[in-house]
């Protein structure tokens, strides 16, 4: 094999056997970059503290481990909830859009991409690219413009260009392929600001990082408020940044991690559209946006279009750790059906008056159906709030 | 035959193909044209819902192409009617890799295709597919990029079989009006260990001379070919692979 | 005069000639029993414990004081948020639901009411009814139901009854006469939760107190940060609960405080509505909602409806401590026309990634057309944010 | 006429009418009716936009002659024509303040008014209005409620003047079947160092009746009297009070 590759972090970009870079050699240059300027920030106190200053003060963390009385109660255990809902933006998405941006921005870029499904990434991107002066451009497939009017007039208010993206599905993996094309011929300048962690290395090991803030804050404030450890975790999975972001610190504990993908409207397939989001369940390995990974496909190799009723977990693909993870059964990997994430959505809503995103509510529609599997103390990742999701679930249920 | 045969009598001009679009009795005509034209290598291109290194032409025509039923066992049903000159193929890993790599390579073989280009296949991740060619007597060809480095451009020229691809520009394929002077310095700085083809973004006759006035040893011409295909004027691209192979041989150099 | 109102806190209730208790007799003994029950609590260790645990693991305090880099160049000086946008719920509101719902649950009610006009208040209420387990049923004008479908729906998804209120102009201000009335009748069994710092005693001395978190956190967060006191504090002005709740902990300090109106449309009158929310800056002294303030008002005494392009400074009246300090000239009174606000809010978003409510923006509003009014170091409460504003600034911009 | 008056010959029945609903010709003829039928006392209402301590009858009502143009000073003309009887001012604290106290004393005065009845003015809040009602011999009537604490009670029937106005149930005004066993209890508890007059849902002869016998000295009929004139049934309203005034002299103590 090739010299460069053993010395390029490259070469330690595999999950047991997922992950890696497939890519066009026009991108291997612009990772190798990215992944050498990540590699020496994660040690640079300057940026960690400018980090640290931007997580706090702009994006409100720490975010909060509160203790769902009620929900416990009907589940018969102690549930705590890491409250991602209130961080600025309303989600999770923002540890990484802050962290990749001001990494950008040592690399001297001036200008961000990012991809867009529903639109929850565009807007973390949208609100760092103004808050840190970057031109923000946001790939994102016309059917989601079409369906996502609000989230467009988010990031265009906070300043950022959104592309319709008019080929393929037109949805969420063909914003990510028209994003890769952009950057291939604008690295000079441009950041690629991937919204999850699967992808090419680094980016499932950088956002990974990046979001496991959260799991380190859960760590320390489940310990000094129950004083041990949780016995289970659950959270909810898309490409897995909120997953890979409460679990990577608890890896090498006895904590069950389960991670609950979208179910959909079932295992099977409609047309050239899976039923479901679940590429760990229902998915086989193959590679997808750079990764080798779980994707949802035919046996050909065509990439099938999922589906949820949570636009955060349309997506055909997983990031590659989780992939590697559920393998080996260190993650457990669960479902929630759309009814069951419904259900979860408008139980956290009555019984503790946080409404979260659809997203989140698969992970709590999945506690209420297996309250046994979680152990006497649970903590369920509540990666986003739900007030974008309202119009949705008044459809779903047919108000 | 192999591809080196391309390379052989004069600088090499390498067409490619979307298999399928509109259909495969198109794509078979047309190969026939090309080739009835001077064409001196195939590139079919196997359709990919998601094809990342592709402009909006390829990706428009292999859209269409798997609209119309192309999978993998009908591309090479086709690629075994298509005769005359060497032919590679084209096309994304994910969808060798859902074959497996041996098949893939067993049925490249069985339907006379001599070569392969991966081009979301660094080296780094090839080898499960470079031992499945080396086993059925297959090059297996790499891309270099104006942005890679100096030493990599010469580790991948060297593992290169067949020809090496250098890609004359960044982003992705389709037709550029200008020729690039990186693309010059790329030509200039990979070693002629083996025939340096040069592609993205040449549609033209004159772009196709100045690159081999550069020294190229091959010109790739994909987007503009599959250009004139969609719009079903095959008497036009006939015309444009003729009026390259005629700028090209202006400009060889003298053997 | 009586004996009885010698020792009751009704006699402390004024704030100069503003203030008091101008209510029917049957809501004189249920206000004085939360003025008791407030006014112990006050000081009652456990509930106070109680309501700093709710107030950070559940609603996210304290909230950050963030350094706005791009707004402060471009005014030429040093500006800070706070940043009550990031509490659970989108707004300062939470603050007083919280502690009101706490002191409700010690004198042993199980029901909250509540008025709401665009229904953030509604929310905060229904979200702590849900949380701390009330009966919560919310008054909200017929027109203002119309208006606020989202806010409806979200309010019964956390398990609120939402009650047409058809009397009068069916909007804020008879949603409150509605509650009242209920009140009258129910008061043994239910709290009525009112949303700001006006209405009779004790609310406006208690709403101020339970916001009075923002101005205390903003206090020690200007110190450490800044090692100063800011020159001046800018705030919106609907009831005046956030505005109190910034300005009380600095009242004795020499920083300047600007409570920024609604000018809406301008100083005019359309029928019976007045063009703006201005009630300091065009109203006159009177009584409403059982308390003597500034109120705008036809010259018989018959209230106007009120304007703002903000739903939550849409209100003929004003807390009467406002009403005294802004007489007193301690709190100075402007105003940001819609269109200022509108201006603010895009500002905001683009040059600092923060989407600030309507309200809020009247406030940045302000900031930007007198940035010579706020001397070298300036707060600006960004009391909610405005996701919840978008499709209001889209018609008013006319997309 | 003064206040105490409609109390000196057996229980009094007072009559409550919104002014100016529908308009103005139609409240004084009600009142030219209800005072031929019967009633002792009129209450003579000055609608206001936000009246709190009235129920739905009494809110429509007032909305009804707002929108029909009524306002303070109209209704000052009006009440100057109304005779017979004597009358009282119902109506929230706002009105008079915007008039201020001394004015709006002057004009009771001037339209032979006797009373005023502030339903959102607890005693603590009612000294500038007191000293003007003082100046112009006006009777200032305060309220208890059946959760006013006893000495509170006592209190307010003591600075009353003219009656004391007990409301007979919490809530808002509005017509109720039952009569509670709290209003007999307050009835019983506030000490009648004047006339204590009953009011809030009394609706039927049978409840006014229930309320002499408990010892009311009045019993005030707002809404059900209100509703009747809004659906245009004066000659209903006119039964009604006859009905009331007949069944309460039926149960009144001998004097
Ligand atoms: C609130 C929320 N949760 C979860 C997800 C899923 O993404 P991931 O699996 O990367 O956390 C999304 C994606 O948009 C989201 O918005
Ligand atoms: C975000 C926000 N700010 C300000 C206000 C105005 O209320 P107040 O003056 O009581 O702070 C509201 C009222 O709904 C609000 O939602």
């Amino acid at each position: 094999m090739m010299t460069t590759s053993h010395t390029s972090p490259l070469e330690t970009a595999r999950f047991g056997s997922f992950g890696g870079g497939f890519i066009p050699e026009t991108l291997v240059q612009p990772l190798r970059e990215l992944a050498d300027a990540y590699l020496s920030l994660q040690a640079d106190p300057g940026f960690l503290e400018e980090l640290g200053e931007l997580l706090s003060r702009f994006a409100g963390r720490p975010t909060p481990l509160c203790r769902a009385d009620r929900l416990g109660q009907a589940l018969g255990r102690r549930i705590y909830l890491k409250r991602e809902d209130l961080l600025h933006g309303g989600a999770h998405k923002l540890n990484n859009t802050l962290g990749q941006a001001l990494i950008a921005s040592r690399m001297g870029k001036s200008r961000l991409i990012a991809e867009t499904g529903a639109g929850q990434h565009g807007v973390a991107t949208a609100i760092v690219g103004a808050k840190l002066g970057f031109e923000t451009q946001i790939y994102m497939g016309e059917v989601d413009i079409e369906r996502q009017k609000m989230n467009v007039y988010r990031m265009e208010l906070l300043g950022a260009e959104v592309i319709p993206v008019r080929s393929g599905s037109r949805t969420l993996k063909d914003a990510i392929n028209e994003a890769m094309r952009d950057w291939a011929g604008s690295y000079e300048t441009t950041h690629y600001l991937l919204g999850t962690a699967a992808g090419p290395y680094p980016y499932p090991a950088m956002v990974r990082d990046l979001q496991s803030v959260i799991g380190q804050e859960a760590r320390s404030q489940i310990m000094e408020q129950e004083g041990r450890l949780p016995d289970s975790i659950v959270a909810c999975v898309g490409g897995g940044s909120n997953a890979m972001g409460i679990f990577a610190p608890f890896l090498s504990d006895p904590t069950r991690l389960i991670a609950v993908e979208a179910g959909g409207r079932g295992p099977g397939q409609t047309g050239r559209t899976a039923d479901n989001g679940a590429s760990l369940a229902f998915g086989s390995k193959g590679v997808l946006h750079g990764a080798m990974t779980k994707i949802l496909q035919d046996p050909f190799g065509q990439i099938l279009e999922s589906y949820s009723v949570a636009a955060g977990l349309d997506y055909p693909g997983v990031g590659p750790q989780l992939a590697h993870l559920a393998e080996t059964g260190r993650v457990l990997t669960r479902l929630a059906s759309d009814a069951q994430a419904v259900r979860g959505f408008r139980y956290l809503s009555q019984a503790e008056g946080i409404i979260p995103a659809l997203e989140s509510a698969h992970a709590v529609g999945y506690a209420l159906e297996e309250p046994q599997q979680l152990g006497d103390l649970c903590i369920i990742n509540v990666s986003g709030r739900g007030d974008k999701d309202l119009h949705t679930v008044m459809e779903y249920e047919g108000c | 035959m192999r591809v080196a045969d391309a390379f052989s009598s004069g600088p090499a001009l390498i067409v490619y193909l979307c298999m399928g679009d509109p259909d495969i009795k198109t794509t078979i005509e047309a190969a026939r044209r090309v080739i009835a034209a001077g064409a001196d290598l195939l590139e079919l291109g196997l359709p990919h819902s998601d094809p990342i290194a592709d402009g909006p032409v390829i990706q428009a025509a292999a859209q269409r192409a798997i609209a119309a039923g192309m999978d993998t066992d009908r591309y090479f049903q086709a690629a075994g009617k298509i005769e005359g000159i060497p032919k590679v193929f084209m096309g994304y890993y994910n969808m060798v890799f859902q074959r497996g790599v041996e098949r893939f390579a067993a049925d490249c073989a069985a339907s006379g295709i001599s070569g392969l280009i991966v081009p979301d296949l660094p080296p780094e991740e090839a080898n499960p597919l470079m031992q499945a060619c080396k086993r059925y007597d297959l090059d297996l060809i790499f891309l270099v990029a104006p942005n890679t480095p100096q030493q990599r451009a010469e580790e991948i020229a060297a593992m290169s079989s067949g020809f090496v691809y250098l890609v004359s520009r960044s982003g992705v394929t389709g037709a550029r009006k200008e020729v690039l002077d990186s693309t010059r310095e790329l030509i200039a700085r990979v070693p002629a260990v083996r025939p340096r083809a040069v592609g993205f973004g040449i549609s033209t006759p004159d772009q196709a001379a100045q690159m081999v006035a550069a020294g190229a040893e091959g010109v790739i011409v994909g987007s503009a070919c599959v250009d004139l295909v969609g719009q079903g004027r095959l008497d036009k691209l006939e015309e444009l692979v003729m009026g390259m192979k005629k700028e090209m041989i202006k400009v060889a150099p003298k053997r």
